[in-house]
């Protein structure tokens, strides 16, 4: 066990955070610290500038291999890199799901065509994406997907029919992908295929979800006759959950190290207001201020963990922990806030309901807990995959 | 010994029920605290001319209809249940009680009765920015001038501030500190040297504002009571029967979360089963209803006490003590239930569309009203631990 | 909705709070607070003694009706006895199980021989009974009961055989009553008996079992070949469950305000120990003992409210909740106990593993949430009956 | 930056488990725990001669083996997995590391070679009866006398304080108050003077005394390092350095409440189906891994940042709080894990019979050592608060 970075990991660092300092100012200071989570919805146009500016610095993608436009960085450089990024108050990545999750897809499991046609507009920061995933009915049961693909012999196209939720960015995106159904008799994870569609087509109409802060960050997006290329299947048809289950496990560690720096910011801004506004001198406060800092930290250590550890890449049963623990500590962190603020936690500055940053994190963390998985949903991969307990049987 | 409600409780809770669930639903809501108002007027006549609602405790001399705080309480509890937007609590469970707990016999008279009949709506305004809602908080001063007060200084978080036809002002005697020197004044709210400002807030389902007093002149036959007395103990005696009438609102918003979900639980299906046969959501089902059951019984045993108090019986004593255990319990039991319940309807319990966003914001807005849990829970402790034991008085 | 009791209630109050002042002294004062849930093991000779002197008093079974030796006396009064009861220190009840369970059983179901054999030696505090419900296999699982009865006709006795688990006081017990299955290929709650069963006989064993406090109030009982009478079996055989139900049912509300008075009694000690040792002044503990206070206040109320409902003594729906309330309530208890006490909280006066009060209320109130129903049976209770969700399936 | 086990300490950690396994099975701990000392002086003796534990981390010029601290803290959580009773932590964890932060190299080389050979225990004494476990809160006094010092006061929940043959005794000069005055001695424990009473306790597996002091006199050479140098900062570190073991077992102790809940759950059938398989036991499993493993987490890196601290490193100062991030969060979740153990296993789970509640009382026990949660919490809020911020320093 060694806890310090290599020198030349140190000195990345400091090229990273020099980098960041020199260029997150002037038009582009007033997205620091925007656009994360409850936020993603707000300066678009300015976070698709900067991300821009990244590609140009050559700070897009930088965990890809060389030869696909990244760097080839190494875990602990990509750690480093995200932690500087949201030390410095970087702005919500508006390319990270062409980033994390289609390029990585693409590297293991699309042909040359494709990511020849993909990968550059995502590292250059000109191609946004967004994903289809859940449906109104397939939520925690991710594999229950209605949406259906059918391949026009005629026009040569697959037509999509369906309905996606939870769909975040889906109106600044330029593509989504979007897992369907190409067997209409096929069930569960079965039959299943993975395809990625434009946008920009009469077929696809997104509507906001308006959410408990107001604002609409995820979408619904309708597929009446969308058209997808013959060429834009990733994989087979029925290959699809393969994919799918693959880009999922794209969404590991490394990311969270940056999450937590995010969290920081999070919690140094509560503490400040329990400083300015006396809560600091609250004995139930500080205790509570303490154990958010206790869970912080230890949220650092176990991402650690789980990145030293199997030097495959592959999960170890105590990464299952993480988004159960995260998603509560961020929610016990939104009622603290407010806590912290007493009767002026209530209160909107300005007109229509603008929330504060702190008063968005105390919405928005209620989230936290639902998407991605809900916190019952990962306490049964913990108890089913981690710790071997019976599955919970299905109903019919 | 009878500690459930009289059958004729049960009808005033019943026809309470019903009348809501036709004239406050989920779009009535929406739309009446999207307004500056903050409530439908048409409605608010309603209640007063059909129900009477505003008239429930307050005596009979004075337009009311001489029922008790238990009434009064059944009926709050559903006007949770239903979000009703309304100025019901700022009128009745603060200025009337004010008045009712401090005004003289003829001031009774005069200003209750238009307030008994919806006529006119009130509040009370006495805190300042901070996170002290208690009586001796009190920070706009007042001072004598010729024929009367000049009063100076700002308040906040005060319900209904910006829209209440009549004001009762708890100001203190300039340099007086703690108890002494405060005064109750009842002015009408376009006097001069009041300016208003309602406050946005996360909770749109009850409004509130910030009232400035910039040298606002009040006549003497302002005072409530003789203006020779203290009003801090009135005052406090007020503060904790409206702190029960919160937590009767946060009955009824805890039991509304836990019936919406279960309902939504018993049509959500998730890998082939409803999501209401899953243990994980039963169990948590169980928790919101063991929360919901025991708020209710710290409500209604509160409402017997503020009963008492209200007409001098001997139980009147344990005021401070039963609105403290009740707002403790029924604010993080609605917090919970509210919260708990976005979670058990997964994504859609945090979109705008579902109701219960709004359930869980009302719960989190009223926590902070009149003390959070754990300011109630200190105040309990130092009435157990600093002072000769109530622990024996079970 | 009245909170006061009738001046008549008050005189009555008056009468048993006086008996219990001039009778709980001299050769009794050292029982006084005794006896209680994980003491019941102490003091047995002196608690029969009580037990006589209550009877003599007229203070056994005033809830029976006036011809089977009690007082009738109202729900109220009853509230009020047990209340006075405890607040005096009363001892636990030696006769609690005759009392509560094999007198309402016997006056409900039992045969006019029964309950002329069996009624007065319980009024008269002179034969004391356990319970023999619970097997190995059937805990949580109450209706899969393997003891066995078989009739022998030969000797005109029914043969019991099998064993029963967590029997308190069955040391100091005349008699057991028993659930044996009568049909030996009857499965669940069907094919049942109920059978009254003398302990001083060859064919039973009691074992007692050592529990986390290091004493023994609950046993094992092995039976084998006991012999039971043929005319102590109470109904038919195959009503077993009918009767052991109805039983459950007479764990009304009453006894719930005398067991709360004792609640009290811990509670105002644990206050008297933190006043002692000055954990009064910390902020943490003075939230945890407000907090405690806040739930016997309204644990209470729900019971004043449980005994006002219904007329027909049925139990409401929100009652269900009791159990689970102040199982969960006492074991906090206990815990906010030792925190009071800090660090000395671990140390044992005298020789031996000998617990003070707040130790043994620490220690086995961690049984508290387990016996007659766990937590989580409880939960399943609530969400099955009184919410109407669906019920857990059954394995094979 | 490699936040794993090497090979080596993986070996040693197994090596650990195995052995551990076998020697200190519960009818070995409950023998051990049985007797007035406590444990089984073959079983010690075993310990240093074969698996040579006592000297992982002590140097090799006092016959240490030159080890880090996370192999040291990896050993501890095998013993609180395996609820081993032996002088290990007192001799070791308390009175090696006194040794090591505040003697000189001729005191280290001369006490602890006994030490790390296994021939001589020791424990250190700093407590005084109370809940404050600072460095100053050292009651015991000393006063100069010829030819050395005479220690007067009691101490308490000394570890082993009973048994150990050493014992090192902080006190403090007569008159002095907070972090000044105190100084380390280094005494036999027969040395006329002290009285040693072993304390009955919940949990037995570990033993704790009363010392009292009573005109004891020792020597100018009973003083850890220079006679002249303040000890409380040193003091203050063996504290630390001693709360994170604690915390080890304690991760050791939840591990194996888990594992034995997990077993039990699948073999107890209730209502046809074990009960493994039931959503609520399944959730509370889950709920003890996350504790457990996010326990491990804090106690391996608190035991990187106690080796860093030892060997000077610049992490080292994160001592204090590694220290407090590690208790707080394993006491409470060693706690829950047990806790939460005893229901899952249902009635036999306040049998004295099953071992979930020797961990329970170790896990209580374990919690008030060194300061509670509660406390440790507060010292981290005194960082975070009152300082300038150290939020930043993720």
């Amino acid at each position: 066990m060694k806890l310090e970075f290599s020198a030349a990991d140190e000195a990345f660092r400091e090229e990273v955070a020099g980098w960041m300092a020199e260029n997150l100012v002037g038009e582009f200071a007033p997205i620091r610290f925007r656009g994360g989570p409850g936020d993603e919805h707000m300066y678009v146009e300015e976070r698709i500038a900067w991300e821009q500016r990244l590609a140009a610095g050559g700070w897009t993608c930088i965990g890809w291999p060389e030869e696909c436009g990244g760097r080839g960085a190494s875990i602990e450089q990509q750690v480093i890199f995200a932690e500087e990024y949201a030390r410095a108050g970087g702005p919500g990545r508006m390319g990270h799901i062409g980033e994390g999750l289609t390029g990585p897809t693409l590297i293991a499991f699309g042909n040359e065509d494709q990511q020849a046609r993909f990968l550059p507009g995502i590292r250059a920061g000109k191609e946004f994406w967004c994903q289809g995933y859940s449906e109104p009915s397939a939520g925690s049961d991710l594999a229950n997907v209605k949406t259906k693909a059918r391949f026009d012999e005629e026009r040569g196209v697959w037509l999509i029919n369906g309905q996606k939720v939870w769909t975040s960015l889906a109106q600044d995106a330029d593509w989504c992908f979007v897992i369907a159904r190409t067997d209409p008799d096929s069930v569960a994870h079965k039959g299943l295929g993975f395809f990625l569609i434009r946008m920009d087509q009469p077929g696809i109409e997104v509507r906001p979800i308006r959410q408990i802060t107001g604002t609409s960050e995820f979408n619904e997006v309708f597929f009446d006759d969308a058209e997808c290329g013959a060429g834009d299947i990733v994989g087979a048809p029925g290959d699809g959950w393969k994919v799918a289950m693959g880009l999922l496990g794209f969404e590991r560690g490394v990311s969270t190290l940056g999450q937590q720096m995010g969290f920081q910011n999070e919690l140094n801004a509560v503490i400040a207001a329990a400083k300015d506004n006396g809560a600091a001198a609250d004995p139930l406060i500080r205790q509570r201020i303490a154990d958010a800092h206790v869970g912080l930290k230890i949220m650092r250590y176990n991402s650690l963990r789980m990145l030293s550890g199997g030097g495959d890449g592959s999960l170890q049963p105590e990464a299952t922990i993480y988004k159960l623990y995260w998603a509560s500590w961020r929610r016990n962190l939104g009622k603290l806030a407010m806590d912290v603020l007493g009767p002026e936690a209530e209160m909107l500055e300005g007109q229509g309901y603008e929330l504060g940053p702190l008063q968005t994190l105390f919405l928005f963390s209620r989230a936290d807990t639902i998407y991605g998985g809900t916190n019952q949903i990962q306490r049964n991969i913990i108890a089913e995959r981690a710790l071997g307990m019976p599955r919970e049987p299905k109903g019919n | 010994m009878e500690f459930a409600f009289t059958e004729e409780q049960i009808m005033i809770r019943e026809t309470a029920a019903a009348f809501l669930q036709e004239a406050s639903t989920s779009a009535a809501v929406r739309a009446a605290m999207d307004t500056e108002l903050g409530y439908d007027p048409e409605l608010w006549s309603t209640i007063s001319s059909d129900m009477f609602w505003q008239a429930i405790h307050l005596p009979e001399n004075c337009g009311g209809m001489g029922l008790g705080y238990v009434e009064l309480v059944a009926t709050l509890e559903q006007m949770g249940r239903y979000l009703l937007c309304s100025p019901f609590f700022s009128t009745v469970c603060l200025a009337a009680n004010a008045l009712l707990v401090h005004a003289s016999d003829e001031q009774q008279i005069e200003w209750l009765s238009p307030l008994a009949s919806g006529e006119k709506t009130a509040t009370l305004a006495y805190t300042s920015r901070g996170t002290d809602w208690s009586a001796e908080s009190v920070s706009v001063t007042w001072t004598p001038v010729a024929d009367g007060y000049e009063l100076n200084g700002e308040y906040r978080y005060v319900i209904d501030g910006h829209s209440a036809d009549c004001l009762i002002l708890a100001a203190r005697e300039v340099g007086s500190t703690g108890a002494d020197g405060i005064r109750l004044f009842l002015v009408d709210s376009d006097t001069e040297g009041l300016q208003r400002q309602r406050l946005g807030t996360i909770d749109e389902t009850r409004k509130q504002a910030a009232i400035c007093c910039d040298s606002l002149r009040v006549p003497v036959s302002a005072v409530l009571g003789d203006p020779a007395t203290e009003a801090c103990s009135s005052l406090s005696t007020v503060i904790d029967l409206a702190t029960i009438c919160v937590a009767a609102e946060q009955v009824g918003c805890s039991q509304q979360a836990l019936d919406s979900t279960i309902a939504y639980t018993r049509e959500r299906v998730q890998f082939g089963r409803t999501i209401a046969s899953y243990q994980a959501v039963k169990h948590k089902a169980a928790d919101m209803m063991l929360k919901v059951e025991a708020a209710r019984s710290a409500a209604y045993y509160a409402a017997c006490i503020a009963e008492e108090a209200l007409s001098g019986g001997v139980l009147g004593q344990e005021l401070a003590e039963a609105a403290s255990v009740a707002k403790a319990y029924c604010s993080d039991a609605a917090y919970f239930c509210t919260g708990t319940g976005i979670q058990l309807h997964g994504g859609v319990g945090f979109t705008w569309e579902y109701d219960i966003q709004m359930y869980f914001k009302r719960a989190r807005a009223s926590e902070a009203l009149f003390g959070a849990a754990g300011q109630h829970r200190e105040r309990l402790a130092a009435m157990l631990l600093d002072a000769p034991a109530i622990g024996g008085a079970l």
